[in-house]
């Protein structure tokens, strides 16, 4: 009566977290199972199903699983398929720089400006280059703010000035100077073809040329901006997504801090 | 109350006392006979647990020992107690002595005055109902504590690693993302094992066996998670199957909030015997009655051998039948989570209209049961991207309806048991359906002629013709005839009538009695 | 009519007088002005297209002659007219005299009678009128022979390979997928060009350029596909921006079926200057009026940036104040694409109910308008399975309110223009949303003082409010103060104000007259 | 003014389509697009996010872009995931065997088994081993049928017998040995494990042990099944998703005649 209905064979891995070659987790640590969707330019059928697994295969999948294909367009065939895969990835060792401030409250964070600085921080902000999208920006400027945080505007400390979209490097440098901007706050949205790139290299050109770039904290955000690329890019900082107004003040008014420590 | 979708009330009470004319036939059957499992339940009952040297659980031993001998229509209970009055031995030492030594319990039965028997094995039964009780106690003190908005049904999701301790993983991932009920898969075809193994398992193909210790583990585990979410987090197994009484004096020992409790599964999805599974029903429904377990039943299952459409009758027939056998069985409307399905070809025009029509239909002739609502599982493919719609339209159809408990679809179900993340994206799924249309029910009415009216009227209409029929033929035919699911299961075929002997002139079991429409 | 949703239609009819009032004020405003894309069309009705040596546009070339003359005052057609009878040249010919030998034009215009002139370019004019009427009959012919189900709205989506070539082959495969309108996106900022670029292009940034070349490809390869399914695919395009009926003319003569129309969206959105694209707008609709064409408004956009619960009336005043001055400009209501969109926070409760009862009020309110209706794109998110979900009830209150052109949301809205694949799955979404529900709208019936009554009453209310201030304010003054879209434009900031000027003396554009409200 | 608001520069790969080397597809030939979601055993974060962009590397993507990440428990995140592979596939040498059959109508098929054979095939199939699934065996064998498709019971040449499930290969090999079966139906949907090649390698097992493997046409089928697979294992043939009777009634008709060709 004992004997099984089935074998019980072990699956047959180490089923034990190490951080040093952390595989993709499915419903059992170290299965490597992953999801992925893509279109090839080949027609339905079996051979395409072969194109697929064998492209799985490539990219390091065991048991490669073609669970849907549909032509969409003569010629082209859309797949979902499942794979193991065998890549690791050393999360032990992965160092990724990140913003240093610490977040206060606008009200906190205005009693350290007042008490550390002693006068209002002049902020200017802009959507600059082609991109039009004004969302970003707003949601850290403007008086209403954004997911219950309030915006630079309704700082004590902070004077903001919040220039809009589609505005030009140049114009955007010359109303800082006009300002006395003691930070600027770049927003980019746009990301296709690396347009946001090529504009924001351009802005810390244009700062060097002039030689305003140690003169002013320079911060970039977007949906698609991370700290890290803002850096390479020349920036004190960047802010992607679910960033707020205290966050950016926060490190606004630390750094200057940290600059002007006399 | 007023039907929303223009029931004639007066019809479905026909229904129903068609329907109970089906289920006395079947319940005087069952009240004459007993079988191995319900007497292996007898001995759980008395506190009997373990495996011998080969891994065999001692109720096995104790129950398979008095099969060869030929009276096991006495029942273990006679034995018991006569064993205990005759050695002093508790119940479990009986049983091991049987095991080790080859003691034979059948020679020392002298005793047969119900009143003294009874009177041996008293404390061991009190012990035991007294556990049960106070399972029933804590979750209701839970419950209590946290309260529930139960205008949405409960999220409702399987996990199914295989093995207990990456199953807990899984539960309490699953509460946390916003999971009410967690049911555990059983591991393929166990319903058909006439055992029930012991101890943590870590190894099923599709599911994680049921055992006594893989329940205790996972109530553990969602009673902490629980206390971490302020949420009373509900635990779900399978005592559908040759074990079915077995495994619900099991969960009803360890805390369990939710079991699968259906002969008609067995018999028409696992070819289990018909008189064999609706015999040991009746004794496990008495155990989930009492300790306030929601019971499951399966006629979801019949749409995914049947059409959706056309079938959709059967479903309810069965349903109101399944609700008098329960009534039998002392379970309250409040504890029969009757099952149906969102099974229709998602290419039907106007299919959402028909599935709408026979949810709210269900809901109105069950008003106090929670109802157990599948999701779509025929006609997922492997296109997850579609899948999660068709997912997305169930839970619609859920919230409007007032479902009791939704067990979510997964995007994958075309493609493998869940993995984390497909938990995870499907409780997504129903938490913003439930929110976002939250009030819909309350809004919306239905057209005078639609439709949707005509097809409630159609489908009840339909149920009663089938039950009108089955009134002559019984259930045993028509379950020969296969009306339900297009399966067709000969009253003595399938596995497990063995198991099976009416009851001998000795025979006790007073548990029926302390358990049946108690509390 | 039945309003579903309690409508006070008396309320209704006062909204739309007020916004009557308010376009008034723009007409009056509107129709002493004329800007050089408004005379660049004249000038490319007239026949005058391609390019010169360092490829500008010879419309250009020729209204830049003008205006640095100091003498666009008296419009295109004057000077256009007096060269063809001093020169006897075509038009075209004229132009490119212009641009080659530095032609000067104004000197040779002495004619100022009106009859004289209209006389000397009516071959020409008769030209165009024909060809843009034989567009308008090849629609007709397609459509009644291959027929439509109007109960649905338009599945409508967009390319944006950028290259031309690469966005029939998406456009074709779309069709065959079941989109009935293909819009090409433009590339980033063309609405800030003032000239429409030349030829087929192949490079564009999110979005391929709109050439007369390539809306002549396109059509080319929809008529072809068209052909290939028995089903008419429309094309649509954007006019607005600086070049708005200069795109519109070029439209009307290729054939196109819809256009994005509308003098507001560029003010808020693209920081046009209001009078410019005001006046432009007047032209380019009675262009898209006898063509044919739907126009598209942008009024979903203003719930991008303002909140959709509380700006809600706001893209109703925007609405009704649109359909006036389309009204003003001869466009039949039949071809109000006015725009709306379900952007709300999907977390928010009862959400989908508020959105079901702007929509429907929407309907009601322009009952004979194929609206043109947005999908979720502000709260989408990278996560695409959830967003799927987002764009099935989008999907569900299309087809439940009977919306006219519904513009398929994509999973990836947040990460990229869509590829092949996830134009195929949002295609696939709403075919099946739009069948399996088909009929809900006719099934279902809204509660009395509910939720989605309520709302729809309070939506119509607070537009009233707004309208009636507006009628005191004026459009100007209130996009000065950021009523739409939260965004404030000042009436002289902006783009393109400097191609704005008074009519002169001598000024024509028998085209109004020829088009306007005519077929 | 004609000066272009935009640079225009080209997308710097080759645009034609090359069968030797195909790449996924978005929107542009060649530009190599992939959907990819996965769980990771790590908690959220940006180093989460990098150590999914370093394993997406791995995998052979070029602009590894994470747009979506959330942490489902603690110590686990889940990422949606957008990359360009840099693998190719030689679709022009691909070959995949195929059932060769052609499909005839039922009653074509009927006539062609009363022509050729002269005499009803004997049909026995059955969901074997612990698998319970039998929609799949039943779509091809039963009266009604699927998808419009009538089933084998319908056939006037065809005896067809449909044992049902959880049939154990020696049940049910003695069946058919008992009914003089001329082919066998083999249904496997459970595919966990694969215990679904265990037991289909166990069924040519028993029958090479007995001497019948070339007495009778054996054939399976299931959602998981390809023909190649069941080659591979040693039948005559198998059938995905998607086939209906006459398939398989075309299939064992034309192989019967071919192995008794006179
Ligand atoms: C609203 C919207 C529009 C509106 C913009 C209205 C307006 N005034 O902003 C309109 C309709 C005008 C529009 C137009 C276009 N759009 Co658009 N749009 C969007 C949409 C739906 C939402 C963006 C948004 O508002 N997000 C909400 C804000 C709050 O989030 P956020 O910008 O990420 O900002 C947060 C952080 O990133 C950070 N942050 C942002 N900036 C800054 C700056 C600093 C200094 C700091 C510290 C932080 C910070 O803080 C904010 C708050 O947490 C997205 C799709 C989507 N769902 O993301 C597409 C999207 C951004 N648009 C897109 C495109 C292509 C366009 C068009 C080019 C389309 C066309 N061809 O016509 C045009 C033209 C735009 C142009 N030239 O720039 C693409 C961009 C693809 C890409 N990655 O390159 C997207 C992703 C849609 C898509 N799938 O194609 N769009
Ligand atoms: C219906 C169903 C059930 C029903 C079965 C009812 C019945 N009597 O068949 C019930 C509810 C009983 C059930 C139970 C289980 N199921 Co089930 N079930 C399904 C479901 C929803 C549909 C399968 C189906 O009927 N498809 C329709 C038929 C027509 O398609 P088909 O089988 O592919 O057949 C076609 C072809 O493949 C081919 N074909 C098939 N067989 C043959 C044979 C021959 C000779 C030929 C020529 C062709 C052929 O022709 C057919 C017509 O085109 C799938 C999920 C899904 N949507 O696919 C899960 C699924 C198959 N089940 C699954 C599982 C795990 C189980 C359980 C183990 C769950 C559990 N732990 O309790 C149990 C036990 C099963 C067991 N021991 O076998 C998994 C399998 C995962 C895997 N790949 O291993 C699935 C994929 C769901 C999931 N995501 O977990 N299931
Ligand atoms: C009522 C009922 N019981 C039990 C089960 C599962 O049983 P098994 O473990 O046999 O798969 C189901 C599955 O659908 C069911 O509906
Ligand atoms: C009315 C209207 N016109 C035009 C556009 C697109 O214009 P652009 O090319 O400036 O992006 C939109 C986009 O939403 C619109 O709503």
């Amino acid at each position: 009566m004992s004997e099984g209905l089935y074998s019980m064979e072990a699956k047959n891995y180490d089923k034990t977290l190490d951080l040093k070659k952390v595989k993709p987790y499915g419903d059992t640590m170290n299965d490597g199972k992953v999801q992925l969707s893509f279109t090839l330019p080949v027609p339905a059928g079996p051979e395409a199903i072969e194109a697929a697994k064998q492209l799985l295969k490539k990219m390091g999948f065991e048991n490669p699983l073609v669970v849907f294909s549909q032509e969409l367009t003569p010629g082209f065939t859309f797949f979902n398929c499942y794979g193991s895969s065998t890549m690791t990835v050393n999360y032990a060792d992965i160092y990724v720089p990140k913003v240093e401030s610490k977040t206060m409250s606008m009200e906190a964070c205005d009693d350290f400006i007042q008490e550390k600085i002693g006068r209002p921080l002049v902020v200017v902000g802009a959507s600059t280059g082609t991109d039009a999208h004004t969302v970003g920006i707003d949601a850290i400027m403007n008086m209403k703010g954004y997911a219950g945080h309030y915006g630079l505007e309704r700082y004590r400390m902070i004077e903001a000035y919040n220039l809009g979209s589609q505005v030009p490097n140049e114009e955007f440098l010359a109303k800082a100077i006009e300002l006395k901007a003691d930070a600027l706050l770049v927003s980019q949205t746009v990301t296709q073809k690396d347009v946001h790139i090529q504009n924001l290299t351009n802005l810390i050109e244009l700062m060097d040329a002039e030689g305003l770039r140690d003169k002013m904290i320079v911060v970039c955000g977007g949906a698609r901006i991370s700290h890290e690329l803002a850096k390479e890019l020349g920036y004190d900082a960047g802010f992607g997504t679910n960033t707020y107004a205290d966050d950016v003040a926060s490190f606004i008014a630390e750094e200057f801090v940290k600059r002007h420590n006399k | 109350m007023q039907s929303k979708v223009g029931l004639d009330f007066e019809k479905v009470r026909l229904a129903k006392s068609l329907a109970e004319k089906v289920a006395i036939e079947v319940q005087a059957f069952v009240e004459r006979y007993t079988t191995v499992a319900t007497e292996r339940t007898i001995a759980r009952a008395l506190g009997i647990d373990g495996v011998d040297e080969s891994n065999v659980p001692l109720p096995n031993v104790l129950v398979d020992s008095l099969k060869e001998k030929g009276v096991l229509s006495q029942g273990v209970m006679f034995y018991i107690a006569n064993a205990m009055i005759s050695t002093g031995l508790s119940p479990q030492q009986i049983a091991e002595k049987i095991a080790n030594e080859g003691f034979d319990i059948t020679k020392e039965a002298k005793v047969t005055d119900p009143v003294k028997l009874q009177a041996a094995v008293q404390p061991v039964i009190d012990a035991t109902i007294e556990r049960i009780r106070n399972h029933r106690l804590r979750r209701e003190k839970y419950v209590a504590e946290y309260g529930e908005d139960r205008a949405r049904p409960y999220i409702y999701v399987i996990v199914a690693t295989g093995n207990i301790y990456e199953d807990v993983v899984q539960a309490q991932a699953a509460a946390r993302q916003g999971a009410d009920i967690i049911a555990v898969i059983r591991t393929t075809g166990q319903s058909l094992l006439d055992y029930v193994p012991y101890g943590a398992t870590t190894e099923g193909f599709g599911g994680t066996f049921a055992t006594q210790e893989n329940f205790r583990i996972m109530r553990k585990a969602l009673d902490e998670v629980g206390e971490e979410l302020h949420r009373y987090i509900r635990l779900c197994n399978y005592c559908s199957g040759l074990c079915m009484p077995e495994i619900a004096i099991m969960g009803a020992l360890e805390g369990l909030d939710v079991m699968l409790n259906d002969a008609l599964y067995g018999i028409l999805f696992r070819d289990i015997n018909m008189q064999r599974t609706l015999i040991d029903q009746y004794f496990s429904r008495i155990i989930n009655g009492f300790a306030g377990v929601i019971i499951n039943t399966g006629e979801d299952n019949y749409l995914t051998t049947a059409d959706a459409i056309e079938a959709a009758h059967t479903v309810l027939a069965s349903d109101l039948i399944n609700e008098q056998l329960a009534l039998f069985a002392g379970l309250p409307e409040e504890q029969m989570g009757l099952g149906h399905a969102f099974e229709m070809d998602p290419m039907h025009k106007n299919g959402f209209l028909l599935e709408l029509a026979q949810a709210q239909m269900t809901r109105e002739i069950f008003p106090n049961a929670p109802l157990k609502y599948m999701p779509p599982t025929k006609f997922m493919t492997g296109n997850i991207f579609r899948g999660h719609i068709q997912d997305a339209l169930f839970n619609i159809v859920g919230i409007w309806t007032h479902q009791g408990l939704q067990l979510l679809g997964m995007p994958t179900e075309a493609i493998h048991t869940p993995f984390m993340s497909d938990r995870f994206l499907s409780i997504e799924n129903a938490n913003y359906i439930f929110n976002n249309l939250h009030d819909i029910g309350e809004e919306v009415e239905f057209k005078e002629g639609g439709i949707i009216r005509s097809r409630a009227k159609e489908v009840l209409d339909n149920a009663i013709n089938l039950l009108q029929e089955m009134t002559s033929e019984g259930l045993f035919n028509t379950l020969e005839q296969g009306k339900f699911g297009d399966v067709k299961r000969p009253k003595n075929g399938g596995k497990g009538l063995d198991g099976v002997t009416e009851k001998g002139a000795n025979y006790m079991n007073p548990f029926i009695e302390l358990m049946k429409g108690r509390k």
